[in-house]
């Protein structure tokens, strides 16, 4: 692509600015990385577990569902502390990258596992218990590379070096209560002050249904039907953890309970890829727009949709007909809309020029109020601030397909000239378009809505499609500033097909880093 | 030069006015609802295992339907639930209905009510209950693991359940021969894990053709038995319980619609390609 | 004066995208307020302008019946429907066993039902004057459209079994690439547009003159 | 039957007034009118495919101030009240659950602001609003676009190409992902705007219009059969629940001539 770099060498600036960038994210985002990879992340990944001898056959039934909650499960342990593989590695850590609601435990799993090894945490508010069953999964379930995406690590893409060997579990922001028969959440009558979920969701690991509800002394009737126990772990400030693990019916459990708090985090690691395209393409518009500033002049291909505008217009002018504008079915949170109404201020402008009416119906009220404000001042750029009139741009109703009927009524019988669909559309764009089509008025439509864009295609004279509904404003205002936009859009373009090629070539020959900088974890 | 010529048909043809083309299509698709012509439709073996699934319980199995859809996927899932409930009563079996939407309430009585006209000595009670909506959507299923009398003490038509001839037999999910969800959102999921997987019971699945393909999975991992997806499948139970009904003549006019649309397509670029070849001879000839 | 009519509106913008922007990437409680804070107050600010927007709608009909303009006993339905309707609702709420109900039930609903219908009538026609091979780009969208558009009914497997299976094919690799392309078009100039407004570069929205 | 409310059931305490009301709005003759004001707005409204007239005149201008109403006050139930009125007033709220909150004057003193353009030489204050509104959501939607659609977009389009060719279905594999990756890439640069599209980048512009092309023309035959459907039920609602099976069932039979 020389020959878009040709006179000026803004791939050179590019490439500083964007190292630059990595270099200032990476330093901002240590001291955060530092906060989660303490002392107690697991640094040692690809280590085996103690070579536990594990291999114990037997067809054993889990027995979450007889676990009671508030059990201790101290009673075994020495007993088979020899055969019973004990777990080893053994960390806890707060979760990165949230709200501080989350802590977190990570072991290595043994050499080869089964489902007959079965592994319990274990979760209490003191050292000295009670102790409540957090969670209790087979051996092979549960690896640290299925979590990968909590735990980004300096790079967001370093999640594919969490190994395969070793587990962790999540504890979350969870509450004490249940469901009564009618799904309603009653607390429970017992003061349990801190209990954690005896089994995420309704069912075990093991798909069986986890204990059936109380019964109710006095009435003999289920007072429940489904049990959820919570614990916040900000709230509780520290608390403490204990893993076993069972074969057989014998259980080992880690000697060391493990004490952990959690935290709430101010950067989202995850997202850092997020941030620095961020900051990458927003740095290169912004560089174009200033290039723009100095020197004016910028190439611009031509956008046939946005050449017929003024045809549009003058044909309208000449037959003493009206303009049709809509902005689209979308609110201004969306950006689309806000494309189109930049459109409007152009077409306002050309319009008042031609002294022709201009007819907008809006869908949503803020949308409303802006476009009344864009039209009346583009009438005053055109030195007719005399011929806005408020009631052109005036409310139908935010429903769709009434909206959609009240627009088709007046084009049956207004008969505008011209018809522009700008912005955001759904179902009804097709409706809009073959009516508009059916009274012979010129049809500008341009929308980024890709399940839309066929329907404006086929019937209408001229369509922007997608990006060119962005270009419109630039294209037709031919102001140096947003012409520069335009070009640093297409440098990033640039960028974004350069790296396609390098990644797909990468991966083809299978090299994955290239993709995994592009991975949207959040 | 040919401003006098009288235009042709092809050219005529080619300005068609569009309301002759939505006349068309209003017929297309109104004929076959009044005449439903009975299109050969291929089964597929999905649809297939839910009918003999049905078709070979021995009569006066429990079958459990849960209706779960709302009156926008009336026109795919209700003839599809019309025809399986057909079927289903045409067998003898003892059938409980729940519904966790709470729209579709309606949609199940109407249905209901239009089955009793077609078999008079159905009776409520004791050869179906039809428990109507409960709140709570996974709970609800967690719940009728346990009993149906208990989650939903009071019927549709607020007769208390307890003590129903129907519910002596049949009153839990474990309990059932067979389940058939009719689903248009993801209910069907939650009857899955929490239901049908649980208490080890055959299950099928009525849905639309959009959520679909989300369904097929279980489908390739046996916990569902069978699927009817859309019209098409609803057609598809029709002509096997041999009741061609609302979804045989819906996808009548679906193919008519297409059909026509097709033909209209086909033949416009034919005579627009004479079109151009009449104009090219006549430059020559004028040449 | 002048400040708070130029100034202040562009700093507004500036303080208001970059603090939703950085909020992203802060996982921290205060964050998730934040984003509720802002949004529930953009919902009051919009029952705000519904106000505002209900008068404009009942000023442009008032003008036409003021004005007797063509066909204005039509606005003096909408005027009427408009104001029963917001009464009935406000005093009895609009759930179905309320009159607002009941009007929704089987006037807003079966109405709003017929006009999502007339686009079958649409598309037909719509696909009939389309679908002509002018140029070879539209042979190109009469192609692909008639193979997928009779390749998911019945009557396709008439004319070749493997006519679904090609239309899938259609579907999720040429259609999937076309709309992929689209999507990183338009997503580039979202960001584009987007830091031209934060950074008040973009202020059309604002109008201009005094 | 449309979805009538099962509202009867699902709440238990109703005043008597309130399920007098009810029971009215449920009664079979309310049903009946129901369905015959529905049938009717139905075929005015389908009437206008044909032409403009005053039925659909009619219909669209009711629909207008029906929809525009119920919208309205459904706004005031569900955002107004929770948001705007019970925060200033909590002892409006009977659960007791909204306390004091009067930070909302602040959007409310803004809401203000949009209303205060009907008052000549204060219009420039709701720029003030605007500023807020759109600066906070562009500002919420730029990290979404990059997050939920450029970011996922761009990572699925790198993906291997299975240049290794052994047997038919590899060879499809093959093509599919040369399909996508071409494809994609030619779209993008179709959306070059500050290059002329000729020579090597009008070639390759050209393949981007012709895969979407194919993309559209996919996608237009992808969505008759939902649209068809939708008319279809609207039919079956005109023909079987108005008009009535039976008759239309009869109907049928005396053409049939049986």
């Amino acid at each position: 692509m020389g020959y878009l770099l040709k006179g000026h060498k803004p791939m050179r600036n590019l490439i500083r600015l964007a190292t630059l960038i990595i270099i200032l994210a990476c330093l901002c985002s240590l001291p955060a990385i530092g906060q989660e990879t303490g002392a107690e992340v697991p640094d040692k990944p690809a280590a085996a577990g103690e070579p536990g001898d594990a291999e114990e056959a037997g067809p054993e039934a889990l027995e979450d569902a007889d676990i009671v909650i508030g059990m201790e499960p101290a009673g075994e342990e020495e007993a088979s502390a020899v055969e019973v593989p004990l777990p080893s590695q053994v960390t806890v850590g707060d979760l990165p990258n949230d709200d501080g609601t989350a802590v977190y435990l990570t072991w290595d799993a043994f050499p080869q596992e089964t489902s007959d090894v079965t592994y319990t945490v274990y979760l209490a508010e003191s050292r000295d218990g009670p102790w409540f069953e957090a969670v209790s999964f087979p051996a092979n379930e549960e690896y640290m590379e299925e979590y990968g995406h909590y735990f980004p690590g300096f790079f967001w893409f370093q999640k594919a070096r969490h190994p395969k060997s070793r587990h962790v579990v999540i504890v979350e922001d969870v509450r004490i209560g249940e469901f009564n028969r009618t799904g309603e959440e009653i607390m429970l009558p017992e003061p349990v002050g801190f209990t954690i979920e005896p089994n995420v969701g309704p069912k075990n690991e093991d798909g069986e249904p986890i204990e059936p509800g109380v019964i109710d002394e006095l009435t003999g009737e289920e007072v429940v039907s489904q049990k959820f126990v919570e614990v916040e772990p900000r709230k509780v400030g520290t608390m403490f953890l204990k893993l076993t693990s069972t074969v057989n019916g014998e259980t080992a459990t880690y000697p060391e309970i493990l004490e952990v708090g959690a935290r709430q985090n101010w950067f989202d690691t995850g997202r850092l890829n997020v941030l620095i395209f961020a900051v990458l393409f927003g740095a290169t518009v912004l560089y174009f727009i200033a290039r723009a500033r100095r020197d004016p002049d910028l190439f611009i291909r031509k956008i046939s949709g946005l050449d017929a505008v003024d045809e549009a217009i003058g044909r309208a002018t000449e037959m003493g007909k009206p303009i049709l504008y809509l902005n689209g079915m979308s609110s201004l949170a969306d950006l689309p809309t806000l494309a189109a109404l930049n459109i409007l201020g152009r077409v306002a402008r050309r319009v008042a020029n031609y002294e022709s009416k201009l007819t907008v119906p809006c869908r949503d009220p803020i949308v409303l109020t802006v476009a009344q404000e864009i039209v009346k001042a583009g009438y005053a750029d055109a030195g007719r601030p005399d011929a806005y009139n408020a009631d052109d741009i005036f409310f139908l109703t935010e429903d769709q397909f009434s909206y959609a009927a009240a627009v088709c009524g007046i084009m049956m019988r207004d008969k505008p000239a011209a018809n522009f669909f700008m912005g955001y559309y759904y179902a009804e764009s097709l409706i809009l378009a073959e009516t508009g089509a059916s009274t012979g008025a010129i049809q500008i439509a341009g929308t980024d809505a890709p399940t839309q864009l066929p329907f404006f295609v086929t019937t209408c004279d001229y369509t922007l499609i997608g990006e060119e509904l962005y270009a419109a404003s630039a294209y037709l205002s031919r102001e140096p500033l947003v012409l520069g936009s335009l070009k640093g859009q297409d440098m990033a373009k640039v960028f974004m097909m350069f790296m396609i090629v390098v990644g797909t070539l990468l991966m083809t020959f299978g090299v994955n880093f290239v993709k995994d900088l592009f991975k949207a974890l959040g | 030069m040919d401003k006098e010529r009288k235009p042709s048909f092809v050219e005529r043809f080619l300005q068609m006015d569009r309301r002759i083309i939505y006349t068309l299509v209003a017929l297309a698709v109104a004929i076959p609802l009044l005449f439903p012509m009975g299109l050969p439709i291929k089964v597929t073996p999905e649809v297939r295992s839910v009918y003999d699934t049905i078709e070979n319980l021995p009569a006066g199995s429990n079958i459990l339907m849960s209706v779960d859809f709302d009156p926008a996927s009336q026109p795919e899932l209700y003839p599809m639930m019309k025809s399986v409930m057909r079927h289903v009563v045409r067998k003898g079996h003892k059938l409980a209905i729940t519904v966790l939407w709470p729209n579709g309430v309606n949609l199940a009585a109407q249905c209901i009510e239009e089955l009793k006209l077609e078999f008079p000595e159905w009776t409520n009670t004791v050869d179906y209950v039809f428990l109507g909506y409960q709140v709570g959507g996974a709970i609800v299923i967690m719940s009728v693991g346990n009993s149906f009398s208990e989650t939903f003490p009071k019927d549709y038509y607020g007769q208390s359940t307890a003590g129903m001839p129907i519910i002596k037999e049949f009153n839990k999910l474990g309990e059932a021969d067979y389940m058939v969800m009719f689903e248009a959102g993801n209910s069907g999921d939650w009857w899955i894990v929490y239901g049908t997987e649980v208490h080890d019971v055959p299950v099928a699945g009525g849905v639309t053709a959009v959520v679909a393909p989300q369904y097929y999975p279980y489908l390739q991992a046996k916990q569902l038995n069978g699927i009817i997806g859309g019209l098409k499948g609803a057609a598809e139970y029709e002509k096997l319980t041999e009741v061609p009904a609302l979804a045989t003549s819906a996808m009548d006019s679906q193919s008519m619609v297409h059909a026509l649309i097709f033909v209209a397509i086909v033949l416009a670029n034919i005579f627009a390609l004479m079109l151009v070849a009449e104009k090219r001879r006549r430059a020559q000839e004028g040449r | 004066m002048q400040f708070l009519r130029k100034q202040f509106p562009v700093m507004l913008a500036f303080v208001m995208g970059m603090t939703m922007f950085i909020r992203e990437f802060v996982p921290a409680k205060f964050s998730e307020r934040l984003y509720y804070g802002f949004t529930n107050w953009a919902i009051v600010i919009t029952g705000f302008a519904a106000v505002f927007a209900i008068l404009s709608l009942l000023h442009h009909h008032m003008n036409k019946v003021r004005r007797r303009a063509q066909g204005y006993g039509y606005s003096v339905i909408t005027i009427l429907a408009f104001i029963q309707m917001i009464i009935l609702g406000l005093v009895f709420s609009v759930e179905p066993r309320t009159p607002a109900g009941w009007e929704y039930q089987w006037m807003f609903v079966p109405m709003q039902a017929t006009m999502f219908a007339t686009l079958a009538f649409f598309i037909a026609s719509a696909a009939f004057r389309a679908f002509r091979a002018r140029t070879w780009e539209a042979l190109a969208l009469l192609i692909a459209g008639l193979i997928v558009m009779i390749g998911r009914v019945p009557i396709g497997e008439y004319i070749s079994t493997h006519l679904g299976t090609f239309a899938d094919w259609i579907m999720n690799n040429p259609n999937m690439a076309g709309f992929r392309g689209i999507v990183l078009g338009v997503a580039l100039a979202q960001v584009a547009i987007a830091v031209r407004i934060i950074f008040g570069i973009e202020r059309t929205y604002m109008g201009g003159g005094d | 039957m449309l979805n009538l409310a099962i509202l009867l059931q699902a709440e238990s305490e109703l005043l008597p007034w309130q399920q007098s009301m009810a029971d009215f709005f449920f009664s079979d003759g309310m049903v009946t009118l129901g369905t015959w004001i529905a049938a009717g707005l139905t075929l005015f409204m389908f009437s206008f495919v044909y032409k403009d007239n005053p039925l659909f005149r009619f219909g669209e201008h009711l629909y207008l101030g029906i929809s525009a109403g119920y919208l309205m006050s459904l706004y005031f139930f569900n955002n107004m009240k929770p948001k705007f009125f019970y925060p200033l007033m909590p002892f409006l709220d009977v659960s007791g659950d909204t306390t004091l909150n009067l930070w909302v004057l602040i959007p409310g003193i803004l809401g203000l602001f949009i209303i205060f353009r009907l008052i000549p030489g204060w219009g420039w204050l709701s720029r003030i609003t605007f500023a807020f509104y759109i600066g906070g959501f562009t500002g919420i939607t730029l990290p979404k676009v990059l997050n939920g659609l450029l970011l996922p977009q761009f990572y699925a389009t790198i993906d291997r190409i299975p240049y290794m060719v052994t047997s038919w279905d590899e060879l499809v594999l093959l093509i599919n992902a040369l399909v996508l990756f071409v494809g994609a890439l030619s779209v993008l640069v179709y959306f070059f705007f500050s290059v002329e599209h000729r020579g090597f980048v009008g070639g390759v512009s050209r393949v981007g219009i012709y895969t979407l092309m194919i993309a559209f023309g996919a996608s237009f035959g992808y969505t008759i059969m939902a649209r068809v459907s939708l008319l279809i039920g609207r039919m079956q609602f005109l023909m079987f629940d108005w008009i009535g099976e039976e008759i239309v069932g009869r109907i049928a039979v005396l053409f049939h001539g049986g």
